[in-house]
């Protein structure tokens, strides 16, 4: 993938399949997104609570204890076994995310995605080189390793001292994300300008240790975004475009026959952005193996550029 | 506040007039309060606050160029009536007739 | 990490991976080195900020709060705050300060019962043996009861009234007539609630709660107390020793000490005084 | 006033040095760092009747400090928490400055809204609505509710203004909640108010017995120099009695919790047991002491129609007769320790230990008591039951023998005692003498008969017959009666809504009193104008005006004396009265009684202290003479050679307080004590010289049951009080953010395991429930009451939580006071 990405990715599929369709899974997500915050708001709102806690611990109704599996192993890290209910909630969202996808969290859940997003369409629209802040993909893994040894060296939750994700949707639920009322909404700016101005994707992408955690927890997930109908691939681009890690793309698009239509990789977020913007419908949701749909597999084996990195 | 400090730095100069602060209490000999509180008040410098029922006196005294506040210390000493003499506070300054800021 | 490796970009490549692979490792210890040193400054709590009811040691409540925010959302009174990025207290824990909203000590604990981690440590059924903290008679000079006013405010607020605080009677040697009741804490029995220093109606509190380790003294291990000793023995911790009688005092020695002076007081007569005292 | 470094460094080094010498400076030898040029001068605490005296320390008009008065006998310079925040006390930020009318198009409509009106127009509607009051319905139809909280010659104006001028008897002060009984007893007695010992029974004694006195709150100042006594003074000792632990129990050598109204039959129990062992002082008892026996089944001073007064055989009947010794040793004989100990609920070796108290000749016994014993059905009764027991030994008006009525109001005492501001009395005597109507009359310089023979209506009858209609112009001054009296949903609200009536309150704050009334007139307190305590040991105490208060607001004096202007004698008198004195003709009240030669005999001066500072006086500025100094010798030649003598004006600006009959430049400690007592001449020893016999009045009265006792229904006894960081109806207290803070709200003091039984646990919301009403609160089971199974206690000073729409208007038949610690309720969650 080079520069050539268009300004408005997507552009055709509006054509061709109508804006809604287009935009269906952006706006599913989005949606997701907006819910899952204001579940955890309806109580201190309305005081009615369906969700109390934050995504780092909640408790649902009065039955459903939820934990971040990466902050219980970071609370491990550091020393403590956690409580019974803070385990089986983590237990639960472990289970849950090995079946969907880890990083399902980053795209539907997690509060950051947004300002992410939203740092990589301006910074496309405004032109910003992509040189200077493109480190290592790998980096967030030796951050996530670092997160842990730093949990075990200081006896603290060290990356929830600076962790945004939880940092900004606790701040919200909890009323405090004013101007002047805490610093969280700093490091909001912060990442938007990281990923502005620093790194492409660099949050998210390079940086973020939840995300590699859920990484790693999703690359045997059942639920997957499937390449089937791949041989009307036109190769346009568009999907690499919106793709926050393309690179998970081509061996599911581009692979030999026999390899593929399926993307495998526990980096794609399940975002479902590339199924939006394919004018040709060549992606769909769907199960990870090959045999559970029959493939429309014209894909060839025509050499094509992988993601520069 | 530096207390028990009797000597000037600059010894060479005189003091001026409320540099040196003394709070002392001077015990008289029974039923001598009055006198005691006449002979204290013929002194420069030397001021009696009050007269305790137990005939102690809260007197202060203000070092005067002519009279440093050792000697007159001593010189309270020789009162007649006076049984003895404690130093109870000392204070210094460099600017005696700097105004205070009044707190309210 | 995928990269084309055809012989033309080879040298290419291999320079660019270097030098992205050296950034990345460059990046990571800096990140590692920064979330230690993080660690080690969200350590430093401010003393004011108090922990919840049942909070593990610092050290291990630091390791095990995950910082949800559900025992806050369960304090019935409010009391509980949750730090904010730049609070002091590490972002996201639970904290209260005292002065402003005290712990009302709900006896089923509710802020307990919320904690998944186990930072909040459900051992703790009793709320009268919760250490959240010590209070501490810091104002001597300002503490109203100390100069002699009738305050005792935070004496009567306390839960635990004439056990974490009792009010010891000392004569008022200036007025010769009334009594000072100075504000004692025990700190065995003092959980930290704050409601006294909430309650303190001086502009800085005379009270205050401080964490354990700032509020507790100790006598140390190479000097015990010799009453108290004799006390738990029941007995002198030596054994065998003689006194001699006392010329002219012979009979009157007490049993217990062997010198002159009578120790045990005679009994009380009628008029409420004691036999053979003459004021 | 610059002020030098080095006038500074002489002013610490004098302080420094005193400190040393264990002296205080006298105020003003010294700038004190801080507040230089504050101005200091003495006035007595506003709050309970202890009279602690303060410094206020003045600036720019307003007091912006205050000290306890380290030479002052009562207090030597210590406060209790209220009296720390005495300077913030008149700074609320709701302070009233304009009169309130309920108003609608302009004019007053008692569904109206409040709306701010002039002076003018304020007394204009009242004016119109008095005298439609007494047009329509005579002087019974108008009334006055006053108090303990105001100034002697507050309560003196007001009271001549009602029995003289308006004719009415229908003034009552507060105190009748709070003291009457303590008075009823007093004068049946010993045939004159209040006590004999004094404050300095607390050192002289050594045996302390609290009967329903919560001094370690209510008199904080009082219990530690109590405390002191205890644990200076070898063989001190202290017993409590009381219907819940309080914070006397802390100190209590014999702690005891009876079953309430049982104290009857203590009582009795100490008197049966004195008598059994030959304890009893008999040479005393037969030079010194009449017996009586008083009559019983008097009823509970409900309205008449109520089911117990109906069963009443003698309801409200004062009388008693006397006895012979062998009758009273067989009264009091059926009270053994065995029934004793199970009417009260006492283990019997603790009522033996305080009945061999009183017993033991060498002890030296001060009881005390307060609202535990004055609140009561049988208030006069428990009253006159302490005294027996001191009668009996010869314990009394002796040094450190002494029984001691309490005070809860600053001038309880001073102003509605002595002065005589209740329905039945006088400044000397009562209303149904006409001996007594007959001098205030000659005093007053007013026709024989002015003054009404009846009693007028006392606190509750005021409330019953505003409620009916009968009283229908009413005016109450510095009180907030509306959540003070009992009953307030079935009998104080009706009464004041009532479309009948016209009710207006003077106060400083919007009372729930005031909001409840028609008219507010907004008021001068405390500072803001001259004015007389008189505390529980008969110290009287003045002070200066200090500050001028808020523009608008005018002191209590003012008020009545010039609403006096607004009536012609002709309005208010028949005229038979009138022509009895025709000098009178076509005079104004203000000048009758105002401006009769005597309390206009003073000339308008300057009022200044001993070190020449000028005081503000704006009722003198405002009449044009020395008005307080006026009223204060018209009063004083009440008391002069009748008992209660009072000193001249002036000596008791200068002086911190003087303890009455003051005779011969001398303050009187105790009272009928030839050793101490001007009015007992040499050889006579004791003489109770109130009664004409010279005896006191022993009174044998049995135990009778409360008016109202927990049953299936309301299963649990209520008992209502105070606590120490508010005062009363926290009208002051609650405006000091600080004390509010300490105590923010009213909570149901509760057993633990009463509250188990009904699954509450501690912190809960709970309805609190009685025959009368509802209120929510919060359940305490800890802290500083402790309960005994089957009680519970609420405090009233929170205007959100009206404890006293529960209280059962219950009163002593014969002082009229209510019995606010008892009644039965039930405990619901909320």
């Amino acid at each position: 993938m080079s520069r050539d990405v268009k300004a408005k990715p997507g552009a055709e599929a509006v054509a061709v399949r109508g804006w809604w369709a287009a935009h269906k899974w952006l706006i599913a997500r989005r949606t997701a997104q907006a819910v899952f915050l204001a579940v955890f708001l309806v109580g201190p709102v309305t005081g009615v609570w369906i969700v109390k806690g934050t995504l780092a611990s909640s408790y649902t109704l009065w039955f459903l204890p939820l934990t971040d599996p990466f902050m219980a192993l970071q609370s491990l890290a550091a020393g403590n076994l956690l409580a019974a209910s803070g385990f089986l909630g983590a237990l639960i969202v472990l289970v849950a995310y090995l079946l969907i996808g880890g990083r399902m969290y980053c795209s539907w859940v997690c509060p950051i995605n947004p300002v992410t997003d939203l740092a990589y369409r301006l910074r496309v629209r405004l032109g910003v080189p992509r040189t200077g802040g493109n480190f290592p993909r790998s980096v967030r893994y030796g951050v996530l390793v670092a997160a842990l040894a730093a949990s075990a060296a200081t006896g603290t939750l060290a990356w929830e001292l600076v962790n945004p994700i939880t940092l900004v949707q606790r701040e919200l639920v909890f009323g405090l994300f004013v101007v002047g009322g805490s610093l969280a909404w700093v490091v909001v700016l912060g990442v938007f300008l990281f990923d502005l101005a620093a790194s492409e994707r660099g949050f998210c992408g390079r940086l973020c240790p939840v995300g590699a955690f859920y990484g790693l927890l999703g690359r045997y997930a059942l639920l997957r975004v499937r390449a089937d109908h791949r041989a009307a691939c036109n190769d346009c681009m568009d999907c690499y475009a919106v793709c926050p890690e393309p690179r998970v793309i081509p061996p599911a698009l581009k692979a030999p026959h026999g390899e593929g239509p399926v993307i495998l990789s526990g980096d794609c977020t399940n975002c479902g952005r590339c199924i939006d913007v394919c004018s040709k419908a060549v992606f769909r949701f769907g199960g990870r193996f090959p045999d559970a749909v029959k493939a429309d597999d014209q894909a060839t084996t025509t050499h094509h550029r992988a993601a520069a990195e | 506040m530096r207390t028990g400090r009797f000597e000037h730095e600059d010894a060479g100069r005189a003091p001026r007039p409320g540099e040196n602060v003394c709070g002392v209490l001077v015990r008289a000999h029974p039923g001598h309060a009055a006198p005691v509180r006449r002979g204290l008040a013929a002194l420069p410098g030397t001021e009696v606050h009050h007269v305790t029922d137990d005939e102690r006196l809260v007197v202060t005294v203000e070092e005067t160029p002519e009279n440093p506040a050792n000697e007159t210390m001593t010189a309270i000493h020789n009162v007649e009536g006076v049984l003895s003499v404690a130093l109870v506070y000392h204070e210094q300054t460099d600017d005696p007739e700097a105004v205070i800021e009044e707190a309210s | 990490m995928a990269h084309d490796d055809r012989t033309s970009n080879k040298q290419v490549a291999r320079r660019r991976f270097l030098a992205t692979a050296v950034r990345g490792v460059a990046l990571v210890a800096l990140a590692g080195t920064g979330l230690g040193l993080a660690g080690r400054v969200a350590a430093n709590k401010p003393a004011h900020a108090i922990r919840p009811p049942g909070a593990l040691d610092e050290d291990a409540f630091l390791a095990a709060c995950v910082r949800c925010g559900r025992c806050v959302r369960d304090c019935p009174y409010d009391t509980l705050r949750l730090a904010g990025l730049g609070d002091g207290a590490a972002a996201g824990t639970p904290y209260f300060v005292a002065r402003d909203v005290p712990c009302e000590m709900c006896p089923e604990i509710p802020c307990v019962a919320a904690c998944p981690t186990g930072a909040l440590d459900r051992g703790l059924t009793d709320i009268d043996a919760a250490e959240m903290g010590i209070a501490v008679v810091v104002g001597h000079e300002s503490c109203l009861n100390y100069l002699g006013l009738r305050c005792d405010v935070c004496y009567r607020v306390c839960p635990l009234i004439d056990e974490a605080i009792t009010l010891e009677p000392r004569h008022n040697v200036r007025t010769q007539a009334h009594t000072r009741f100075l504000p004692t804490v025990h700190t065995d029995k003092c959980t930290g609630c704050g409601k006294c220093e909430a309650a303190c109606v001086l502009p800085e509190a005379a009270i205050r709660v401080l964490p354990e380790d700032l509020a507790r003294g100790r006598v140390g291990e190479h000097y015990r107390l010799g009453w108290a000793e004799k006390k738990k023995r029941g007995e002198s911790l030596v054994e065998g020793v003689i006194d001699l009688p006392n010329r002219g005092r012979e009979g009157m020695e007490s049993p217990d000490t062997g010198s002159g002076r009578v120790i045990d007081l005679p009994d009380r007569t009628k008029k409420g005084g004691y036999e053979g005292f003459e004021p | 006033m610059a002020l030098t470094r080095r006038t500074f460094m002489k002013a610490n080094a004098a302080a420094a040095t005193a400190a040393a010498a264990g002296a205080a400076l006298p105020v003003g030898a010294v700038a004190q760092k801080g507040n230089e040029d504050l101005r200091w001068d003495k006035i007595p605490c506003r709050f309970c009747g202890t009279g602690c005296s303060v410094l206020a320390g003045v600036k720019d008009d307003r007091i912006h400090a205050t000290q306890g008065d380290p030479d002052a006998p009562v207090n030597k310079g210590l406060n209790c928490i209220k009296g720390y925040f005495l300077a913030k006390i008149m700074y609320g930020e709701d302070r009233l400055t304009q009169p309130l009318l309920r108003m609608r198009g302009g004019e007053f409509d008692k569904e109206g809204d409040f709306q701010p009106v002039s002076w003018e127009k304020a007394f204009d509607v009242m004016e119109a609505k008095f005298k439609e009051a007494l047009d329509n319905g005579g002087p019974e139809s108008v009334g006055m509710f006053g108090s303990g909280q105001w100034t002697v010659w507050e309560g003196y104006a007001a009271s001549k203004f009602m029995k003289a001028g308006l004719r009415s008897n229908n003034i009552d002060p507060n105190a009748r909640h709070c003291m009457a009984s303590a008075v009823g007893a007093f004068i049946r007695g010993f045939g004159a108010d209040e006590p004999m010992g004094c404050y300095d029974d607390l050192e002289e004694a050594d045996t302390f017995v609290l009967w329903g006195a919560n001094m370690a709150e209510m008199h904080p100042i009082l219990w530690s120099r109590l405390s002191d006594t205890r644990l200076t003074k070898e063989g001190a000792e202290v017993h409590v009695l009381s219907t819940f632990e309080n914070r006397n129990f802390e100190l209590a050598d014999n702690g005891m919790v009876f079953t309430p109204q049982t104290d009857l039959a203590i009582l009795n129990y100490i008197a049966n047991y004195i008598i059994q062992n030959d304890a009893v002082d008999e040479d005393f008892l037969k030079s010194n002491v009449k017996l009586n026996a008083t009559t019983t089944d008097i009823g509970y001073g409900l309205r008449p129609e109520h089911p117990l007064q109906q069963k009443a055989e003698n309801p409200n009947d004062g009388s008693f007769s006397e006895i012979s010794f062998e009758e009273y040793k067989k009264q009091v004989s059926g009270y053994t320790l065995e029934k004793t100990a199970e009417m009260s609920g006492v283990p019997a070796e603790k009522l033996e230990r305080l009945a061999k108290a009183f017993a033991d000749p060498d002890r030296k016994v001060m009881s005390l008591w307060t609202m535990g014993f004055n609140q009561h059905t049988r208030g006069v009764w428990v009253n006159g039951l302490v005294y027996n027991v001191h009668l009996l030994t010869g314990k009394i008006s002796r040094p450190g023998q002494s029984p001691f009525s309490l005070t809860g109001q600053p001038s309880a005492c001073g102003t509605a005692r002595e002065v005589g501001t209740f329905a039945h009395r006088l400044p000397h005597g009562v209303v149904m003498s006409k001996h007594h109507r007959d001098l205030a009359e000659k005093i007053w310089k007013l026709p024989e008969g002015t003054i009404p023979p009846e009693p007028g209506f006392h606190a509750v009858l005021q409330n019953r017959k505003l409620k009916d209609g009968v009283l229908n112009a009413y005016w109450v001054q510095c009180n907030n009666n509306m959540q003070a009296a009992a009953n307030l949903n079935n009998e104080t609200w009706p009464g004041y809504r009532n479309p009948d009536n016209f009710i207006v309150v003077s106060d400083p704050y919007p009372t729930v009193t005031a909001l409840s009334g028609d008219l507010i007139l907004p008021t001068a307190m405390w500072a803001e104008k001259e004015g007389a305590y008189g505390n529980a040991e008969r110290r009287t105490q003045f002070w200066r005006q200090q500050v001028t208060p808020p523009e608008g607001a005018k002191s209590d004096l003012w008020q009545t004396v010039e609403f006096s202007k607004r009536f012609k004698v002709e309005d208010v008198w028949p005229r038979e009265l009138v022509d009895k004195m025709p000098e009178y003709k076509g005079r104004t009240l203000y000048e009758v009684l105002f401006r009769n030669g005597q309390v206009d005999a003073f000339e308008k001066q300057k009022v200044v202290d001993g070190s020449g500072n000028e005081y503000p006086n704006d009722e003198m500025e405002a009449f044009g003479f020395y008005i307080q100094k006026g009223l204060w010798e018209e009063y004083a030649r009440f008391g002069r050679g009748r008992g209660h003598d009072l000193g001249a004006f002036e000596l008791y600006h200068q002086a911190r307080g003087l303890r009455w009959p003051v005779v011969d430049g001398k303050e009187t400690l105790w009272r009928y004590n030839e050793q101490y007592d001007p009015y007992v001449e040499e050889g006579e020893g004791i003489k109770f010289y109130g009664n004409d016999n010279g005896k006191a009045n022993l009174i044998s009265a049995p135990y009778e049951d409360p008016a109202e006792m927990p049953d299936d229904d309301y299963d649990l006894w209520l008992a209502t009080g105070r606590v120490l960081e508010h005062w009363h109806s926290g009208s002051m207290t609650r405006r000091v953010p600080e004390l509010h803070k300490a105590f923010p709200e009213a909570v149901v003091f509760m057993n633990p395991d009463d509250a188990r039984d009904r699954g509450l646990r501690r912190g809960a919301p709970v309805k609190l429930e009685t025959r009368r009403g509802t209120v929510q609160a919060r359940v305490e089971t800890r802290g500083r009451n402790r309960t005994p199974r089957g009680l519970v206690f609420i405090p009233w000073f929170d205007e959100n939580k009206l404890a006293n729409k529960l209280t059962l208007d219950a009163t002593d038949p014969l002082s009229k006071e209510t019995d606010y610690k008892k009644c039965a309720c039930r405990v619901v969650s909320a």
